[in-house]
């Protein structure tokens, strides 16, 4: 196993190598992760509310300038970033596992199981995600873990359709019809051939997920519908940033950004492990 | 000796069947006769070769045989024990005596597998040894098969072809099988290559008594390595005979067909030869609902073979086919 | 080479062509340097096993090979007149017109989207300067010459109604319909099944006859060679190890590496006999060892043949051979 | 051929019709779970009880669900799809003021990154690595990652208090409504903010469709026989490359509703997302099950749409039911 690991890293390495933009990618992805974690050293709390100095430009004392209550910006973008990417994550967790699970059963048992999962699948995607995550939402106490649920709950269709297809093809290699001639048991054929099959199609869908459940969020809390006072993530940021745009549009800059290059950064993270993942199935 | 035989598999009027997708308005079901009522045995320790152009169900008959598909109705004689209907449980001890080696050299492993992890998995489902013990096994048939005890570590995609067809029949064996399914298991080897592995299969058999089905398109190959050979058209077997018997002397006329299509590697014979070429294709398997199938595409077609479906007949000693001209 | 008689017959002269792929990492020579004629009228057979350049070799002549591979022709010259320096555009005016090619899957070769006859039509109008009304015409008339039946709503039908070898039938029409002088036919069915196979082969040889043209015929298979070639070149990794009439060839092969793929392949008549195979596989075309391509696998094999790639001898006016163990004239045989 | 299809499209609307069934049920259940009363949108406080039960009578709010499912259902029919709990306008007079407005927005938008999309997709696929294709094909996969409503702030900052040329706000100038120049302006930059930010995926769509058609192997025939890239491209390619973009706009259909949420709320265009946001913000349960029922048909029926267009243009499907 060891050997297998060591060569995916190496992989992953050239492949990093040979593509700048993606190394830029992992390595701003590193930071922007790294400083949400350490944003408390900030020498503002994220709440502090400072009336002499509302509505700042970036200076010397606050680099992304203040809001309209006189808080540290910058400070308020880091603390953001938490709320963005915890909701990212676990929403992407959440999807995910769903997705597997439900691809992986209606791929590999088919019949009327699939069948039942797969106009399942189909009926929760005939709602638009917006009018689906939103209407869901108005029925539990808005708030992060509301939106992390919503998020998480009702995405992972696409990926359930991904894993399916995989798992159909690979149930039809021979080597998983040789362990079934076999009389491998079904748990084990799933486990040790079906599941690393699908592993890599999991590792892209997952990272691909982030950078969504990211976007869906911060479209959520810049329509007022996710994030709730007092917590603020990109999105709710922006959402204030709208009102000030005439005499603060600095406001808009930092939050938007941040957004973009986080997300771009998690599908060019996703385009490369698709390189590196997919199995080398052929020795040519 | 032909007396003393033993038969390992008997296969009685075993049919496979696969629905089409049934769309909402058709009222009968429509099915696919990938095997269709088919009968034949096999003798301990002999090659039976199955020879037929592609979509005749020969991998499908093989695949039943296996138990990998349910047959649709028939029996399946393993050592005297029908096996046709036998549950997943019931069927496991039979499972370690019967294994399959594919086609795709590629796609038959495991990518994400190494050699050893390939070869235990037969061993880990039907045997007891520890760990320690079945890697010593794994050592042993690795270097009965032309492997290296140090290409256990190794995943797949480091060998080449041959190789990779090599660890498995490797896996295959490792379980000390009487009967082994090739299904089409040298067709994706460079010329070069089948020789190897043939020659293989072949020390192999004799030095472990083997019973081989032999799956294939390829009739010269085919007519090589087996002692008797069936024929199969479009889901039925049309002919079955010794293999030399059945070269020199064809019957069916879609035997007849398959063997002067053969290219001759003999330029003196090539040119010599007179070639019947069969003309026509292969009709869709849905279509021929009544009498012989091959009837579209024979020579010699009467009206009887558009009503009736040829039996079976024994012409002589083991000389079988279905044909209304015999 | 300085025979007049063949230069004068040659349709197709070939020198020293070389072609590699670059993949980012590594260069990977497939062709390694050869040299080979087609003659007026014969059926040439070029002979490999997976990975002996054989397809990429006839693809660098007509230039369809990818943009990742680089073409280092010596010479290619195409009835007297030279084409290795030609620009792409005079290059794709020889694309069908004087050299047609069929290919190994005919079950992708045609645009599902495109009507059988559309493809035809296309060509002539395209190539031949027809009208829309003439070229349909030509086009049933092609596709009844080979040998489809009800040509008139054949013509009309799409790709996906058609079986694999009426699809090949197809493409060998579009070789056809600008009369080329040289058919390439890489390997045009391996993708059939044997009876099938047997009614292509036919048809080509048919076809070559009446057309008079030069066919080159790239296949894995001797039982094809022997039945349809009437001169041959066996290719190993890149080069070409042995050239001669086919009855050379299979009668009196002079390299090891023929002798050895001749026994490597069960008889269909006679005896039974064990095959013999040849050691090990196929070479690694990524780094290129020093010496005979063959010398890992030959039994013959001596230290010489690893160091340096041996010099062709000559057999007969049409027999060469590229082994140090042969001299010219010899035979190898215990 | 002709009766095949004919069975293949009936058979696609049958199957559709049970998803609308069940995605009108989950619309139904979910009003009734909602914390109101349907009845509430047709009283006012100072009604009594009796005229309350009345009007509950009237529209059979007193009898079992299955029965006011079935109501609900007949209403929703017939064009009577209730009234907001907030404003008690109607609901189906409110969505025909509002959807047209919405359509005005999304169909030129689309149509125009529609356009562009399968151009610069085509360019890029056919110089894959080139410069053009880094420059397409970064930018696309840039875009996806950037927000429409960020996308339409930096551009109402840029075009509307930067340089002033555009409105930022509403669909037309106060007093003066009927001057198509006005609306044509205050178009402008909501269209741009939807026709760039349905431009990425469209044209990594087109393509990767695009690279993936190159490398077929009649594409090496095309250049077997001579023909000439700009030839292989516009008259075998294209073709194969622009059927499945059918399957893509006949799926985009409920985008015509629900295809400018966020944009519309940004502009304060007044169409179905600022109506839906709206809504939501409100609780009004009503107006956001209409919509949610109204944009799921409207996947449901898209998808039977591009089904049937994708059956009727590409020939090999016509062919599968021999």
């Amino acid at each position: 196993m060891a050997g297998k690991k060591n060569r995916r890293i190496k992989q992953f390495k050239d492949e990093l190598k040979r593509n700048k933009t993606a190394a830029i990618a992992l390595i701003f992805l590193i930071l922007i992760l790294l400083i949400s974690i350490f944003a408390f050293l900030s020498p503002y709390p994220p709440d502090q509310v400072d009336v002499t100095s509302v509505l700042q430009g970036p200076s010397a004392d606050h680099w992304f300038g203040t809001d309209e209550l006189g808080r540290d910006y910058f400070t308020r973008a880091l603390f953001g970033g938490r709320i963005s990417l915890t909701v990212g994550i676990l929403a992407m967790l959440i999807s995910t596992s769903i997705g597997v699970l439900v691809g992986t059963i209606s791929g590999y048992f088919g019949g009327r199981i699939d069948n039942f999962l797969m106009r399942s699948v189909d009926v929760i995607s005939s709602i638009p995600w917006m009018i689906l995550v939103t209407v869901v939402s108005i029925y539990l106490t808005p708030g992060l873990k509301a939106i992390i649920l919503v998020i998480g709950l009702f995405t992972w269709m696409s990926t359930a359709r991904l894993v399916r297809a995989e798992t159909l093809s690979v149930k039809e290699r021979e080597y998983v019809l040789y362990a079934k001639s076999s009389g491998q048991s079904l748990p084990k054929v799933i486990i040790k051939h079906i599941i690393p099959a699908v592993f890599p199609t999991f590792i892209v869908a997952s990272t691909v997920s982030i950078a969504n459940a990211i976007l869906m969020e911060s479209a959520l809390s810049f329509l007022g519908l996710g994030i709730q006072q007092p917590l603020s993530s990109w999105g709710s940021m922006l959402q204030n940033a709208q009102g000030n745009l005439g005499n603060a549009p600095y406001m808009a800059i930092l939050p938007g950004l941040l957004i973009v290059l986080t997300v771009y950064s998690f599908n060019r993270l996703g385009d490369i492990l698709r390189a590196v993942v997919e199995p080398k199935t052929s020795g040519k | 000796m032909t007396e003393t035989k033993e038969k390992l598999i008997e296969v009685n009027n075993l049919k496979k069947y696969f629905p089409l997708k049934t769309s909402l308005f058709s009222k009968n079901k429509q099915v696919v006769k990938a095997v269709d009522d088919v009968s034949f045995h096999i003798f301990k320790g002999e090659t039976f070769g199955l020879v037929g152009e592609s979509g005749c169900g020969k991998s499908t008959l093989g695949r039943t045989l296996n138990r990998l598909y349910d047959p649709t109705s028939g029996e399946i004689q393993f050592d005297g024990k029908d096996i046709a209907n036998l549950n997943n449980k019931e069927l496991q001890p039979y499972r370690k005596r019967m294994q399959m080696i594919f086609q795709d050299p590629y796609s038959s492993l495991n990518p994400y597998m190494n050699v050893e992890e390939i070869i235990d998995e037969p061993l880990e489902i039907h045997t007891t040894l520890l760990k320690s013990e079945r890697k010593e096994v794994i050592t042993d048939i690795l270097e009965k098969v032309g492997l290296k005890k140090e290409d256990m570590e190794k995943f797949p995609h480091e060998f080449s072809g041959g190789q990779r067809q090599r660890i498995g029949i490797a896996r295959a064996l490792a379980i000390n099988p009487e009967f082994i399914i090739c299904d089409e298991a040298i067709s994706a080897l460079d010329v070069s290559i089948q020789a190897q592995v043939i020659n293989m299969l072949e020390d192999l058999q004799s030095e472990m008594k083997l019973t081989y089905l032999f799956v294939a398109h390829d009739l010269s190959m085919v007519r090589h390595i087996s002692d008797r050979i069936g024929v199969m058209y479009l889901g039925k077997i049309v002919e079955i005979s010794k293999s030399d018997e059945l070269y020199h002397k064809p019957l069916h006329p879609y035997t007849q067909a398959l063997l002067s299509a053969i290219p001759i590697p003999d330029p003196i014979k090539a040119q010599n030869s007179k070639r019947e070429i069969i003309t026509g294709e292969l009709p869709s398997p849905i279509e021929m609902e009544t009498g012989c199938r091959f009837r579209s595409r024979c020579p010699f077609a009467k009206p009887i073979c558009a009503e009736v479906d040829p039996q079976m007949k024994q012409v002589d000693g083991e000389h079988f086919v279905a044909c209304h001209l015999y | 080479m300085g025979n007049m008689v063949k230069e004068k017959n040659s349709l197709l002269d070939v020198k020293n062509l070389r072609t590699s792929f670059n993949n980012g990492k590594a260069k990977m020579e497939v062709v390694r340097g050869i040299d080979f004629n087609v003659q007026k009228g014969e059926i040439l057979g070029i002979v490999g096993e997976s990975g002996s350049g054989k397809s990429v070799m006839v693809k660098s002549i007509l230039g369809i090979i990818p943009n990742n591979a680089k073409v280092d022709a010596g010479e290619i010259i195409l009835d007297g007149k030279h084409i290795e320096n030609l620009s792409k555009k005079e290059k794709r005016a020889i694309r069908g017109r004087d050299i047609a090619m069929i290919f190994q899957d005919p079950m992708t070769a045609l645009n599902p989207l495109k009507k059988a006859g559309d493809h035809l039509i296309e060509l002539l109008t395209r190539v031949r300067g027809m009208s829309k009304k003439e070229a349909k015409l030509e086009a049933i008339e092609l596709l009844k010459m080979v040998g489809i039946p009800s040509p008139e709503t054949r013509v009309d039908q799409y790709p996906h109604e058609f079986s694999g070898g009426m699809r090949q039938r197809v493409l060998i029409a579009m070789a056809l319909a600008c009369s080329p002088k040289l058919l390439i036919a890489d390997e045009p069915t391996t993708a059939l099944d044997v009876t099938i196979q047997a009614q292509i082969l036919e048809l080509l040889k048919k076809l070559q006859k009446e057309n008079d043209m030069s066919v080159v015929f790239i296949t894995h298979d001797l039982g094809v060679v022997a039945t349809i070639c009437s001169r041959i070149l066996v290719m190993y990794a890149g080069m070409v190890m042995e050239e001669g009439l086919v009855n050379e060839i299979f009668y009196s092969p002079k390299h090891p590496y023929t002798k050895a793929l001749l026994n490597s392949i069960p008889r269909v008549d006679g005896e039974k006999m064990r095959l013999k195979p040849i050691k090990g596989s196929a070479p690694s075309l990524q780094n290129i060892k020093n010496g005979c391509p063959f010398a890992e696998r030959c039994e013959f094999a001596m230290d010489k043949c690893f160091k340096e790639v041996p010099e062709y001898k000559r057999f007969s006016a049409t027999q060469k051979c590229m082994c140090f163990l042969t001299g010219e004239g010899d035979n190898l045989d215990d | 051929m002709r009766l095949f299809l004919l069975k293949y499209i009936l058979k696609r609307i049958l199957q559709a019709i049970p998803l609308l069934f069940i995605i009108s049920i989950i619309c139904f259940t979910l009003i009734q779970l909602a914390p109101y009363d349907a009845v509430d949108a047709m009283t006012t406080p100072n009604m009594t009880k009796k005229t309350i039960d009345l009007i509950k009578a009237r529209y059979g709010l007193d009898q079992p669900a299955y029965m006011q499912y079935f109501y609900w259902i007949k209403g929703i029919l017939s064009g009577e799809w209730g009234y907001s709990i907030v404003t008690h306008e109607s609901i189906t007079n409110d969505l025909s003021v509002r959807i047209p407005n919405t359509i005005l927005l999304v169909l030129p938008a689309y149509i125009l990154a529609l356009l562009l999309s399968i151009l610069l997709g085509l360019i890029a696929g056919a110089n894959k690595g080139k410069v053009a294709d880094k420059i397409i094909d970064g930018l696309s996969s840039f875009g996806i990652a950037i927000p429409s409503f960020w996308m339409a702030m930096i551009l109402v900052f840029i075009f509307g208090y930067l340089l002033d040329i555009f409105p930022i706000l509403g669909m037309h100038t106060v007093g003066n409504e009927e001057s198509f120049s006005d609306l044509l302006s205050h178009m402008v930059l909501p269209c741009m903010v939807l026709t760039l930010s349905f431009m990425p995926e469209l044209v990594r769509y087109v393509r990767s469709s695009t690279i993936g058609q190159l490398s077929e192997d009649y594409v090496m025939v095309q250049q077997a026989y001579g023909a000439a890239s700009s030839w292989i491209l516009f008259k075998h390619v294209l073709r194969n490359v622009l059927l499945p973009i059918i399957t893509i706009v006949g799926m985009s259909l409920p985008m015509l509703v629900t295809g400018a949420v966020v944009t519309e709320t940004v502009f304060g265009w007044p169409g179905i997302g600022t109506y839906f946001v709206k809504a939501i913000q409100g609780f009004d349960y009503p107006v956001v099950m209409a919509i949610m029922l109204l944009s799921s048909s409207l996947v449901i029926i898209g998808n039977l749409v591009s089904d049937l267009l994708y059956c009727i243009v590409d020939p090999r499907i016509k062919g599968m039911g021999e």
